[in-house]
């Protein structure tokens, strides 16, 4: 799947939800499902610090792409960064690199990519982009 | 929490709130509830309507003119001084000097002073509940001038650990700095104590007062604190505009902290002499408007009354102390037996960011975070706290919508 | 004067002045006429509505902010220091620092460059024709840092001796900090050239635009300058705010300014490292309000048209000139080839406070003094000017009214 | 005459003037009349540098009074200050210490000892009070 049509699909699930307490359960289900980082990942140099909630992000390359995975101090976020793994893991740097992500937006979480800095999402999309590009030898 | 102003008359909230347009509006199609005013307070209609009319009507640059325009400006901004002067009992108008907000008067202070008075070895005095605003400014200027930065710590309850304080009062000490009223544990600390401790020792002390203006009565002259920094916004009044009280004596023999129109009395390329206080130390053009408004803030507190405004927050606080409480496995993040403003707290392991958010989608707005006071954060070990604010405005229902918005959260989080 | 942009259309500007509340006003009973702009501008309607939209709609602090308020205001913030960015093409929006005005702007730079970048023996070249803004903080830093403020002189036209410059300008200098448009002499400054020589040299330049960029087009990109400084009340905007451009590889290597909320990224006792640009020199609640209205004014501008803007202004500013020239006994201070803004002379031997009394009464509002440029004023060995100063809202009718009103005055004091 | 009466005898002068154009011609009249000041005493350590106009002022102390001779280089600075040296001159150091003066706003110049501090007849009014202070001994 690309990562145009991974997003269409969570916008898609989004859509079913009457209310935002039912799209944050949902999220907040997404969050708790799994741990998504190994422990010995969780370390420092993978830290990602926003002002408020905290992002680990580990990377690895493997056959031409890149997979992810990622964890967070704060529930909701680690919805979210469970989804931005979905959209992004197991994609070509390239693609990567010049994703747009418009999902966060569309299913009214703006501002957690927004300019407030309030957490460590938008950090945490900008270092996946950081692997991208150095991938795919743009940097 | 305080008890000493029984006598004052609590206010007819809903009155009030018709004085403040922002608390008419809607967030998500429901009511908002604003319980953020530590961080910046709303503005009564007073102080829109000053705005507008010093812009429509007699806006221009103060102090040189001579037209009739320039005039009217320049007596509607010392006439804002003489009102910041009355508010905290200023001995004299000059010792009040416009600034940006506490944070640029607190600079100006660690800065001027640090330059005239410190040097390597020295020690500068805060606490570890200080807002970022009055430590930076002083690790920058000990950094510089080679003297050393000591805290006053903390007990588990949010309070400064007094002891301790008498220890490192030493006379290696050439300034102490302390907040009134702790932004994020809403703690009132015994300023009048370390005042009399410093000053019997000879040492200056710098209040700020960011968190304590819009709700203590503050005398300076009866305090005596040798500064005092707090913020126009958080008291009513416009962004972008703060005080910096100091007293003459110190005024007078620290230098210039920045250099430009009105500071100077006389500049050749060889030689530059000061100004004359207050506008040694207002370089350039103030922010006129935001004076002048500033002073209008002032005038509606005057009007309200400043001790009905403490009891009817006092109320507000109880019941929300009292109801928060309640709430299972909710722990206060710092319980001082002297309280204002604000209340911190967490619920189970919920994370106070995921808690914000869920309160913001239910229009209620409280601040998560850090607070701007890491070391505070540190010291309890946690990443942050969230925190309900208050100002004479809420309500008990409010209160009631907050501990509502709490439980549904935490159901959805748990 | 210039004639390049005769292209572009003069506005019409019965219709303008319609957008300026203040325009309106009477001054002793006569209309007001306003010629005391570059002191500080008028702000039209739209400035004055957009300050309380603010105010009752979303006033809230900015950056740290779970709820839909705050991000309201942060994004209204951020948008605004885009437009700023857009209005002088910046490469990058986090170049834009928001500033008090263009006094606070130079002293950070004079501060903060200085600190990082002076030694002993070095030298800063700034103009015989500068605002006490752009000597003061330099001469602080000077004397601090034991380096040498060198001068470029002026000559009689009140024009920079460019031969002159070419000769300061040694490797001892280690930045230059010029005035594109002089707020004493009206003088346009051929900056362009300045830049380049002293870019060829390996230094940086500082430009103060604080009467640039209400008047001239100006594109950081071409023009290269380093660092750009200006006021938000000088142009439309409230006062309180400015602006200091810097560019990133600059900004990136100079220590922060102030201490204090948000310009941090971390704070402990034992270390506290700094935010990234522009917070890194944002210290404490930014002046929210002014800061988006500030942006307004700048939309006020874009919509009006810089280059109609230009052209009205020039057309009214010819017509000044010629008539006043024709005054007897009328000699002008400043008479550049390239002049923008200010008109400053002297009629006889007339103080000017006293024209400038006179003119008042006839409810002309001109400036008089010595306009923070002592210098200048040494210079011509006079004690200070009478400086009638325009903005495209500023009629012909008005300038007559100002020659009636000199004549008057002139037989009043002959 | 006392100081008050002077002041009032002033007003009253004023109070003949129709418009300001009068009164303006009154006070240039006043301000050319005389060169106010010696010569040897408009030196430096004389002047009152206001931010506007400069104001030399000399001080005579005989016979238990204060005699003041002034100057300005604005001429309606001058006929204030020549205003200002017929209310106070020849008065008891005790009396031009306490003195009131409110002459200057009645007669509708109140911004020249108003806070503008855009010339010098404020700082020269604070002068001549600080002779009178220092001559009856209160400093
Ligand atoms: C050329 C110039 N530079 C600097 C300034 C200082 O601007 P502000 O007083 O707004 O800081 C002015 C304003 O008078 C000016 O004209
Ligand atoms: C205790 C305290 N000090 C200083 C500040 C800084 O004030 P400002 O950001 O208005 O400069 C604040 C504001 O959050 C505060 O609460």
């Amino acid at each position: 799947m690309t990562i145009k049509e991974q997003q269409d699909n969570i916008i898609d699930e989004f859509s079913f939800f009457d209310d935002w307490t039912e799209k944050y359960e949902y999220i907040i289900q997404m969050g708790k499902d799994l741990p998504l980082i190994d422990e010995q990942y969780k370390k420092d140099e993978n830290l990602i610090r926003g002002c408020q909630s905290k992002v680990w992000l580990h990377a690895d390359y493997r056959d031409g792409k890149l997979y992810f995975t990622a964890d967070s101090d704060a529930v909701i976020t680690k919805g979210l960064v469970s989804m931005m793994v979905r959209v992004l893991s197991g994609q070509t740097p390239k693609e990567i690199a010049s994703a747009e992500i418009y999902f966060i937006d569309a299913i009214g979480l703006k501002s957690h990519l927004s300019l407030t800095r309030s957490n460590g999402l938008l950090s945490m999309l900008k270092q996946m982009k950081m692997y991208g590009m150095a991938m795919s030898g743009k940097m | 929490m305080n008890s000493e102003l029984a006598t004052a008359v609590i206010l007819d909230i809903e009155k009030i709130r018709k004085d403040f347009p922002l608390l008419q509006t809607k967030v998500y199609g429901k009511p908002l509830v604003y319980l953020d005013n530590a961080a910046t307070t709303q503005k009564p209609f007073m102080v829109l309507q000053a705005l507008d009319d010093y812009y429509a009507r007699y806006n221009s640059n103060v102090h040189r003119g001579v037209h009739y325009l320039s005039q009217q400006a320049t007596e509607a901004y010392e006439v804002a001084r003489r009102k910041v002067a009355a508010y905290i009992n200023a001995l004299h108008e000059h010792e009040i000097i416009f600034t940006k907000g506490t944070t640029n008067s607190i600079n100006l202070v660690a800065s001027s002073f640090g330059r005239k008075f410190l040097k390597p070895g020295d020690e500068v005095l805060i606490s570890a509940m200080e807002h970022h605003s009055n430590i930076v400014p002083w690790q920058m200027i000990c950094e510089e001038k080679g003297a050393i930065l000591k805290v006053i710590p903390i007990n588990d309850q949010g309070e400064l650990r007094m002891e301790r304080f008498d220890e490192l009062l030493t006379d290696k000490v050439k300034i102490v700095a302390v907040t009134y009223v702790s932004n994020s544990l809403g703690t009132v600390n015994p300023v009048q104590e370390i005042i009399q401790k410093a000053h019997a020792a000879g040492i200056p002390v710098l209040l700020d007062c960011a968190q304590a203006i819009q709700h203590i009565p503050v005398n300076i002259q009866e305090l005596d604190a040798d500064f005092l920094a707090f913020s126009g916004h958080k008291i009513y009044g416009p962004t972008g505009i703060g005080v910096l009280y100091g007293k003459e004596r110190w005024l007078d023999e620290m230098p210039p902290y920045e250099g430009g129109g009105d500071m100077i009395k006389n500049v050749t390329f060889a030689k530059t002499t000061y100004n004359e206080l207050p506008f040694k130390f207002e370089a350039g053009t103030p922010d006129i408007a935001g004076s002048i408004v500033l002073g209008v803030a002032i005038d509606y507190i005057q009007k309200t009354g400043l001790a009905a405004i403490r009891q009817t927050e006092e109320d507000v606080l109880n019941y929300a102390y009292n109801r928060l409480a309640a709430i299972p496995s909710l722990r206060f993040i710092g319980n001082a037996r002297q309280r204002s403003g604000a209340i911190s707290f967490l619920v189970g392991n919920i994370h106070p960011f995921d808690m914000g958010e869920l309160l913001d989608k239910q229009s209620i707005a409280v601040r998560t975070g850090h607070h701007c006071t890491q070391p505070v954060m540190d010291f309890f070990k946690i990443p942050g706290t969230v925190r309900a604010s208050f100002a004479f405005y809420n309500t008990r229902p409010e209160v009631d919508a907050l501990v509502k918005g709490i439980e549904k959260a935490r159901q959805m989080l748990d």
